[in-house]
């Protein structure tokens, strides 16, 4: 197991540094460079080129690409051209909020799609059964703006129930901690709403095939044959064997629900990682685009590892060596 | 023999209808399904539409009509006008040609290159595995959304920008279904028998493994293009993809990003946000017949 | 004659209706089953063996599976109309049931004791521990080996020998009075289906247990019936005393069997063949299904379906052939 | 080690070895090998059938795919006519497989879906160019597809529109379309019905006589090999632990195993169930990555003493033709039966 | 729609995307707060959080820099300069600044502001190792070059007298060298620093003199200020307790306004939003002329647009008014380009200026004339070259593909193949302005952009001087004409302004002409403003911070 781990960390560095290589390889064509967007309008051409010496854009590539991944293996990313501090730190400003809307989404898509997903294949082909499919369906093929954009109508606009913008109202930051939690409940209702919803009509529709397909096992018989409750055999015996598979569909759902993320948090105004990666990468914030990104594919590479380590969790029958 | 040579003949000049292929197997199969049947009708009437509209429509992609600006569904402009007077029926259906268009660029591209990838590291295996395995790695952890965003708002974002850029960020997907199911067909006794009988590399490639692996693709296909099209208009949305002047349900849907659109021009948007929905749902309709229809495991 | 049945099956009906046609799986069976016998079903793949067993135990998948008619009868209770308690109380109880493939039969996220110990809380009301305790005995009476041990692997760890011995422990753990065998040594090497076997017999012997034993070997089934059903395309067509049945059988399709399996021994240069091929249950042909490979085929064999029929007072048959003449002898 | 060269030996195995190796650790480094076949050694003679019987896991399909170099062995020399087949070039390997065949124990997976019947069997033809045009391939199909039990207008069918029986017709067909002179058939019947295996079993003894074949038959059901068989050569573990004709091996077993075997496998003779007193073997096949020492069979051998789980046994002619690898048979050890 | 652009007050030419950038939207608050609470709120977005006045690259940084700090001058409605924390007098030959700090000055923790803290800023700016915006405020000044350079120790350019008084030395007498006086002056103490980096770990902890302190800053969510109570202008105590900006996208500003949860914000300026304001009870708009325009720029130093005619031809075959309607939805809040001057400034000629109505067949003949020949495919070709036209369109702001999509209908209609690009706007600034003069023939034939102004009508640097077309320099159409370099070098170091009129009297007339950059429109400045603000009024010089000390809240 030990060994296991180990390799597959080790097998993530060339995967990052492939990553990181071509994304600075993009970056380098791209026309336009951090100093564009700082220049202020009064500067001559020679202060102009003295601040783009500065921020390091006219070294060979290579060179920038070796430095940052230096520098970056101890931890230092530079600092964000727009916000004159270190990446790190507007990475941390904004990490929290995109976490929160991401694991309240996904528990919510879990909460909703995985039962919702055992009911109708349990009773396959009933009215609750085509009622799930199509409540599935219909959340897989909604663009998520579409439905950001008419919940917001809805219930923002129309009927105000619900705040229009933001993550919590500041008047209330001194509040005490119930009512801020209640403020930011009361924020989050919509984007989770959509990104949850999205979220529960995948995972129902995994689960729903997933359980179809172990029903039909001979142990859920064997189950069924010893006299155990319909309840027992579906969610004990059934369901411990449809959730491996859902353990793997977790794992690679997370980076999809960072990009679900982007959508929703630019539709809501939620000051997140979205918004601020879209931002950086308009403003030539090329530290910061760096700096996101790789943080993102960290994430998913461990994603994948841990998915796979859960999966062996779930699965006795798996051992990594 | 000359039974044998009837039979022959037969089979040479008219199909035998004790003959059943897969492929019209898995075609009664799918006719079972109605809903997908009425989605394969939908979704060719939209194709049908977009080909045609713009070919007989009276306005032109360019043209503005000052006098009748933002108005209204009207007998003249059936879907209204836009902000510059420009047919937004016309410009749905150039919309829905630009978008499905880059959806089946991109999956016919992605495919391509996941077929010969993943054929190569399934059969092959070994280094030439590792090494194509490892690439894809690199393209499943891209931050897919944010590297779109990165290529499209960097360079021209031309609809062949848009296509390569999705292509390349999603082949590695339909490589992986294609190396899975070739390392599980080269197991099967059907492949040692080509072996023994001495069939050749290409052949068992190409006759034997991908035939059968073609089922899977087909389904990943449209799956493929439903997803395709909700990326593309997301992106368009978002100001990042295609753009303005041309016309494609994503951009056609982004003035509704502001909600005084939503609230007063509601033809702006509805016609392309219903169209993409249509769409997407009745792609995956199909899709999901078709896995039903290919995969025995999921028959009724 | 012989002591009451403890479980009669009456007319059983059970179909599929599929997109090709309904499928006959048991058609019109009828059978007894007494106490501390076993009871043999002999028959190819697919003629409708494990679907009557299931259907005994109510566990044929509905749809697309339908109970189209029938009785079957267990103390006094219709199974067929008994409720969800009832017959959640007789299944792993009373009768009890042990499938065919052991690698696929067992839950392979639970450990073996769990798995056992499961089926003993549900009907005998004890706490946790005490069903641990007992599965574990049940574990070394089937004869594995440090049984402790084994209790808390799971299923994937164990051959298929073992599992099958768990499987036989799971469904013995209540004491059932039937026990239903769905080809339990089908997928086990000689050796192991020996070893396996002789425990079934002498687990029988302890527990008093009546069996019914399915395969489609029948060598395997000389060796543990006291009487054999022959089933053809779902339905009966021979039921008899084990020995009767192998020293005269009656009905075409048993003797083919019998003589087209190479014993040890078989001489010759050639096996005797049954021609044709198994029918598809979904198209069956018309009168007897056996009819269109029958080597004594008549005209009434292709209109009307025989019905099974007692032929002496140990043996029945569903054959127009053996009801004329109810005394010829084959060969 | 085999006791007479004989001169008209179609096929010789000499110390054949076929080992897996088993990756694991932080490098994927070669942990451990599975034995699959183990120094194994025979002659078939042209014309007849060599019958090899063993348990689940024991080697025998790894012998016949390894004797054919569908895998590539790690040890041993197979001949074929004094051709040497594992030093054959591409090329020269590519000729030779038209005369060695396999047949599978798999119905289902052993014909590709997507092709029909015609193609199925015809493809190897044009491949090695033994037909000029599809005509001609037509004819052959046609010819093989009578003599399999098939019907002509079932040559343009798919594989699913058959039952299993004419699938195992149509994997016959499809060998021995080629001309073989040698067929390995893999547990070829043991997936069948009952009425339908010994339609196979005949089809096959009459292709065999008509076509002066030889076969390798591979069945882990001793009446059937005992049924077909010339030879019979009994595995257990990766190794062949007796060998000899059907007659020595059935009627005067030598080792311990192919007693406890025989005993072991069903019958309806009501006499032999009566007075028979089986020999039933304790516990499980030992895993070959690990095989026991000395003699493999220790384990499970009621007549084991000390010096067999010590010494490997040697192969022991008993009688010309019979060979087996017991300490008893050697006369190392003596038992009381 | 705001400009992006530096924080100091006075607004130097600002080259910016006049609209402001795409997907910006953002958190903020929620429903009204209890009645009666003494806080303006305002809406926004695009808060950085660099608020140093030296430092911050944003208008919105900007706002709060300039609440929270002070300058050495102001700006009037007028757009004239006034003193704000210091009275100054010029020399004769208009090269040294001297200023007097005004008395009692103090930071808001409690220190006085010196003449230290002055030089103090200004030298901060010519540092070696300083990476912000501003260099061009002290690089006219006298021993910038050594100094930045590391090569002096003093910055000779910036004097200090005594303990009140720093006097400024420029390189060059030019007449808008007043406009780098504005900047928030940095407390020495507070700011003092061994290195460079530990100076701008303090952007996110500003301390200034100003009536405002930054309370707390949420990135992307919210800048909530307190007034000063230790504001040493007692007189000009602000009347409120403080200011919360909370960021807002454009796409829900006006619901955020009607519900009251801000009092303050800047829609997009078009009618339709005008209308929504007009229609809601609490909030009224204000708007007024923008001090800057849109324009569209042509490559004139190859075919097409080499030729004056083939500019002027495809400007009046350009329906702008119809553009302003389309775009603006109402001809009130915008007008048609003319000159690149804003109407607000004294500089703007009363007449003369040719309007470039709407007119095909002026535009048909004008290119008959110019040699480019309609052929059957119904394009115009001249020596075998057919008229294409590839227009760069950044995709930020709606206007330049507005105004795209209506030359795509009517250029066709006089045989203009015209081929749109669309990209962002850095994009199409590397292409354009910041690309090598050689390069940009290839690039683009056109493309458009917005442009903020200096109250000062100083044309230097800007569009149409030839020294500013090297890359990096604003005149990316190559323009050259000798005329037009004499006058703007007369225009910037003339100080009578009677004189000054009638210089740019003369080279609106040339450039209106010549079109080689063609001014599209004049926009207006709309604000949404709770009724409940009082004594908020602004207008082109002046933004709502400059109403800090007077704003009340009923
Ligand atoms: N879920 C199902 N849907 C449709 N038909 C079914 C289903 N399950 C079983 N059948 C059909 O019912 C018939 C009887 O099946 P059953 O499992 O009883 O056969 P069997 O005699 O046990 O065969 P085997 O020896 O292969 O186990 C078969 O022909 C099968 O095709
Ligand atoms: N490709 C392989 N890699 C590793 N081990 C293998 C491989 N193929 C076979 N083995 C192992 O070699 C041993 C012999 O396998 P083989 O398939 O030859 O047995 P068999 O006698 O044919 O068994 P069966 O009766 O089940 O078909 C088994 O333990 C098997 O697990
Ligand atoms: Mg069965
Ligand atoms: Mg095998």
């Amino acid at each position: 197991m030990r060994t296991y781990i180990i390799r597959r960390v080790a097998q993530m560095i060339p995967v990052f540094l492939g990553i990181m290589f071509i994304l600075f390889l993009l970056l380098q064509l791209a026309p336009g460079g951090p100093s564009n967007m700082l220049m202020d309008p009064r500067m001559t051409v020679e202060q102009k080129e003295e601040l783009a010496e500065k921020y390091g854009e006219n070294k060979p590539f290579y060179e920038k690409f070796f430095n940052w991944i230096v520098d970056a293996a101890q931890g230092n990313f530079g600092n964000s051209i727009t916000h004159k501090k270190p990446v790190t730190a507007v990475i941390n400003d904004f990490i929290g909020n995109t976490f929160l809307l991401s694991s309240l989404s996904l528990l919510v898509g879990l909460l909703i799609g995985v039962p919702l997903g055992i009911v109708s294949a349990t009773r396959q082909y009933s009215a609750v059964d085509y009622a799930a499919t199509v409540f599935a369906l219909i959340g897989v093929s909604l663009p998520a703006f579409f439905f950001a954009l008419l919940l917001l109508k809805a219930f923002a606009v129309d009927l105000a129930l619900f705040p229009i913008f933001g993550l919590a109202d500041p008047l209330l930051r001194k509040a005490d901690w119930l009512t801020r939690t209640l403020d930011k409940a009361h924020h989050l209702v919509l984007p989770v709403t959509v990104l949850g919803m999205t979220q529960a009509a995948s995972f129902m529709r995994y689960t729903r095939s997933s359980m179809l397909e172990v029903i039909r096992q001979d142990y859920v018989r064997t189950a069924r044959a010893k006299g155990l409750k319909e309840k027992v055999v579906i969610y004990k015996h059934a369901f411990r064997n449809a959730m491996i598979p859902i353990i793997t569909l977790l794992g690679f759902s997370i980076p999809g629900l960072l990009s679900g993320a982007l959508m929703t948090e630019t539709i809501f105004s939620l000051p997140g990682l979205g918004k601020a990666s879209v931002e950086a990468v308009s403003q030539r914030n090329f530290p910061l685009v760096l700096g996101i990104n790789a943080m993102l594919s960290i994430v998913t590479l461990f994603a994948a590892l841990i998915a796979d380590l859960l999966y062996a969790a779930a699965d006795p029958r798996i051992r990594y060596d | 023999m000359s039974t044998r040579t009837d039979i022959v003949n037969r089979r040479l000049l008219k199909k035998d209808k004790n003959v059943e292929s897969f492929w019209a197997n898995v075609f009664k199969q799918f006719k079972r399904n109605k809903l997908a049947v009425v989605s394969t009708y939908i979704v060719l009437a939209i194709v049908l539409a977009c080909i045609i509209v713009p070919m007989v429509s009276p306005y032109s992609l360019e043209q503005t009509d000052t006098a009748n600006r933002a108005q209204a569904p009207s007998r003249s402009h059936w879907l209204g006008t836009d902000n510059i007077g420009r047919d937004l029926f016309t410009r749905l259906f150039i919309g829905g040609r630009i978008s499905l268009g880059i959806a089946l660029a991109v999956v016919t591209l992605e495919c391509i290159i996941g077929i010969v990838l993943g054929t190569l590291a399934g059969y092959y295996g070994g280094i030439v595995d590792g090494i194509i395995m490892r690439i894809s790695d690199i393209f499943l952890c891209f931050p897919f959304l944010i590297i779109c965003i990165v290529i499209v708002s960097i360079f021209s974002s031309g609809p062949a920008t848009l296509i390569l850029t999705l292509s390349i960020l999603s082949w590695p997907s339909i490589a992986r279904i294609v190396r899975a199911q070739i390392l599980s067909l080269r197991e099967l006794e059907y492949m040692e028998a080509c072996e023994a009988l001495g069939i050749s590399d290409f052949k068992r490639m190409f006759r034997h493994l991908l035939p059968n692996v073609m089922a899977y693709i087909i389904v990943y296909a449209t799956l493929g293009i439903a997803a395709t099209i909700l990326t593309e208009t997301s992106l368009s949305f978002l100001g990042l993809g295609i753009r303005f002047p041309i016309p494609t349900w994503g951009n056609l849907i982004q003035p509704a990003r502001e909600l005084v659109v939503i609230q007063k021009y509601w033809w702006y948007w509805m016609p392309s946000g219903i169209a993409i929905f249509l769409t997407v749902m009745c792609c995956n309709i199909i899709g999901d017949a078709l896995r039903d229809a290919v995969d025995p495991k999921m028959k009724r | 004659m012989r002591k009451q049945p403890i479980l009669q099956v009456k007319n059983l009906k059970t179909y599929f209706h599929t997109d090709s046609g309904t499928v006959k799986a048991a058609d019109d069976v009828s059978f007894d089953v007494y106490p501390e016998e076993t009871l043999g079903i002999v028959g190819e793949s697919g003629c409708g063996k494990s679907i009557t067993c299931m259907s005994i135990m109510q566990l044929v998948e509905t749809p697309p599976g339908k109970y189209e008619g029938g009785e079957i009868l267990f103390d006094g209770i219709d199974i067929m109309k008994a409720s969800k308690r009832q017959i959640m109380d007789i299944r792993g109880n009373q009768i009890s049931m042990i499938f065919q493939e052991p690698m696929t039969s067992l839950n392979p996220v639970f450990r073996v004791a769990d798995q056992i110990a499961e089926a003993i809380m549900v009907h005998q009301n004890v706490n946790k521990k005490d069903a641990e305790e007992q599965a574990v005995d049940m574990l070394r009476k089937v004869g594995i080996p440090n049984p402790e041990r084994v209790a808390r692997d799971f299923p994937f760890a164990l051959s298929g020998g073992m599992r099958q011995r768990v499987m036989i422990a799971m469904a013995l753990a209540c004491k059932p009075k039937i026990l239903i065998a769905d080809e339990p040594t089908t997928a086990l090497d000689v050796t192991i289906q020996a070893q396996v076997l002789q425990l079934m017999n002498d687990l029988k012997d302890d527990y008093q247990t009546s069996v019914i034993f399915i395969t489609h070997d029948l060598g395997v089934i000389a060796e543990m019936s006291d009487r054999v059903m022959v089933m053809y395309a779902g339905k009966i067509v021979e039921l008899a005393d084990v020995e009767e049945l192998f020293t005269t059988p009656k009905h075409p399709y048993t003797i083919g069997l019998m003589k087209s399996k190479p014993d040890m021994s078989t001489t010759g240069d050639r096996l005797t063949v049954i021609q044709g091929n198994v029918p598809n249950l979904n198209r069956l042909p018309s009168g007897c299904a056996f009819h269109p490979r029958c080597p004594y085929v008549m005209d009434i064999c292709k209109e009307e379906t025989p019905d099974l029929r007692d032929i002496s007072a140990t043996r029945k048959a569903a054959c127009w052939k053996v009801f004329q003449e109810k005394e010829v002898s084959y060969e | 080690m085999s006791d007479t060269t004989k001169q008209d030996a179609l096929l010789r195995v000499d110390n054949l070895v076929k080992h897996f190796p088993i990756r694991g650790g932080l490098f994927k480094q070669v942990k451990a090998h599975v034995r699959a076949v183990d120094h194994v050694s025979f002659e078939i003679e042209r014309g007849k059938v060599l019958g090899i019987v063993g348990e689940s896991g024991c080697g025998k399909t790894t012998l016949g795919r390894t004797m054919l170099r569908l895998t590539p062995p790690t040890d041993g020399k197979v001949y074929f006519k004094d051709i040497d087949v594992f030093a054959q070039n591409k090329e020269e390997m590519h000729k030779l497989r038209t005369k060695m065949q396999i047949i599978f124990q798999d119905p289902y997976s052993s014909l590709n879906p997507r092709l029909p019947v015609s193609e199925i069997i015809g493809e190897a033809l044009m491949q090695h160019k033994l037909v000029e045009n599809k005509t001609e391939m037509m004819d052959r199909v046609m010819d093989i597809i009578e003599k399999c039990g098939l019907f002509p207008e079932q040559a343009f069918r798919y594989p699913h529109q058959f039952s299993g029986g004419q699938r195992q017709r149509i994997c016959i067909a499809r060998a021995l379309v080629l001309n073989p002179e040698f067929v390995v058939c893999d547990e070829t019947v043991s997936a069948l019905d009952v009425s339908i295996q010994s339609q196979i079993i005949n089809l096959l003894k009459e292709m065999q006589e008509e076509l002066g074949l030889t076969y390798l038959f591979i069945s882990h059901d001793l009446s059937v090999i005992r049924f077909i068989s010339d030879q019979v050569g009994v595995m257990y573990l990766g190794e062949i632990v007796e060998y000899g004709d059907k007659k020595q091996i059935f009627d005067t077993p030598r080792h311990p195993y192919t007693e406890a075997l025989l005993s072991a496998a069903p019958s309806f003779d009501f006499e032999k169930i009566r007075t028979h007193k089986r020999i039933i073997l304790a516990g499980d096949i030992p895993s070959p990555v690990n095989p026991p020492s000395g003699c493999r069979f220790h384990t499970r051998c009621p007549y084991a003493q000390p010096l067999c789980a010590e010494e490997v046994p040697e192969d022991t002619v008993v009688e010309p033709g019979h060979r087996v690898r017991c300490h008893i048979a050697s006369g190392k050890i003596t038992v009381n039966r | 729609t705001q400009p992006a652009a530096p924080a100091p007050a006075p607004t130097p030419a600002e080259e910016t995307p006049a609209e402001e950038p795409p997907a910006e939207e953002t958190p903020a608050e929620e429903p009204a707060p209890a009645k009666g609470d003494n806080i303006l709120k305002v809406g926004g977005s695009g808060y950085d959080g660099v608020f140093n006045p030296i430092m911050s690259s944003n208008v919105y940084d900007g706002y709060v820099v300039d609440l929270i700090f002070e300058g050495l001058v102001t700006l009037d409605a007028e757009g004239n300069y006034i003193p704000n924390l210091a009275d100054w007098e010029v020399s004769e030959d208009h090269k040294v600044y001297t200023f007097t700090l005004k008395d009692g000055i103090k930071f808001s923790d409690g220190t006085p502001l010196t003449a230290e803290d002055v030089v103090f800023t200004y030298t901060t700016i010519a540092h070696p190792d300083y990476d912000g915006p501003r260099s061009y405020a002290v690089s006219g000044m006298k021993g910038y070059k050594e100094y930045h350079a590391g090569e002096a120790e003093e910055f000779a350019g910036v004097q200090l007298i005594d303990e009140k008084t720093v006097a400024f030395t420029f390189d060059e007498a030019i007449v808008s060298n007043i406009e780098n006086f504005g900047y928030g002056i940095l407390s020495k103490d507070y700011y003092g620093f061994e290195d460079y980096a530990t100076f701008t770990e303090k952007n996110n902890a500003p301390m200034g003199s100003g009536p405002m302190l930054l309370e707390d800053f949420a990135p992307k969510q919210h800048v909530i200020l307190d007034t000063n109570t230790n504001y040493w202008d007692a007189a000009r105590m602000p009347k409120i307790d403080g200011v919360l900006i909370v960021e807002v996208s454009e796409d829900t500003i006006l619901s955020a306004l009607e519900s009251g949860q801000i009092d303050l914000a800047q829609p997009q300026t078009n009618k339709d939003n005008l209308d929504t304001i007009n229609a809601m009870q609490n909030v009224s708009p204000v708007t007024y002329l923008g001090n800057g325009y849109t324009f569209m720029c042509f490559e004139t130093t190859t075919p097409p647009f080499n030729q004056k005619e083939v500019r002027q031809a495809l400007l009046y075959a350009l329906d702008r008014k119809e553009f302003i309607k389309a775009e603006y939805k109402s001809e009130e809040l915008a007008s048609v380009g003319m000159a690149p001057i804003s109407p607000v400034s004294w500089a703007f000629p009363e007449e003369g200026l040719n309007a470039y109505d709407f007119d095909l067949d002026k535009a048909n003949q004008l290119l008959d004339e110019a040699g480019w020949e309609m052929a059957d495919d119904g394009f115009r070709y001249k020596d075998g070259e057919k008229l294409y036209v590839k227009w760069l369109i950044y995709t930020e702001s709606t206007w330049p593909g507005t105004l795209a999509g209506m030359a795509a209908d009517t250029w066709k209609q006089i045989g203009v193949d015209l081929f749109t690009d669309m990209m962002d706007f850095n994009t199409v600034a590397e292409l354009t302005m910041d690309a090598q003069p050689a390069d940009r023939p290839n690039n683009f034939d056109i493309y458009t952009m917005g442009f903020s102004l200096a109250p000062d009508p100083d044309l230097a640097g800007a569009l149409f001087d030839a020294d500013a077309s090297a890359a990096g320099g604003f005149n990316a159409s190559g323009f050259r004409d000798e005329r037009v370099q004499e006058l703007i070098q007369k225009g910037r170091t003339t100080f009578d302004q009677a004189e000054r009129i009638k210089i740019y009297d003369e080279l609106a007339k040339i450039l209106n002409d010549e079109v080689a950059t063609a001014i599209v429109a004049y926009r207006n400045e709309m604000w949404g403003v709770n009724n409940r603000v009082k004594n908020l009024d602004i207008s082109t010089y002046l933004t709502w911070v400059s109403f800090i000390h007077d704003v009340e809240l009923e």
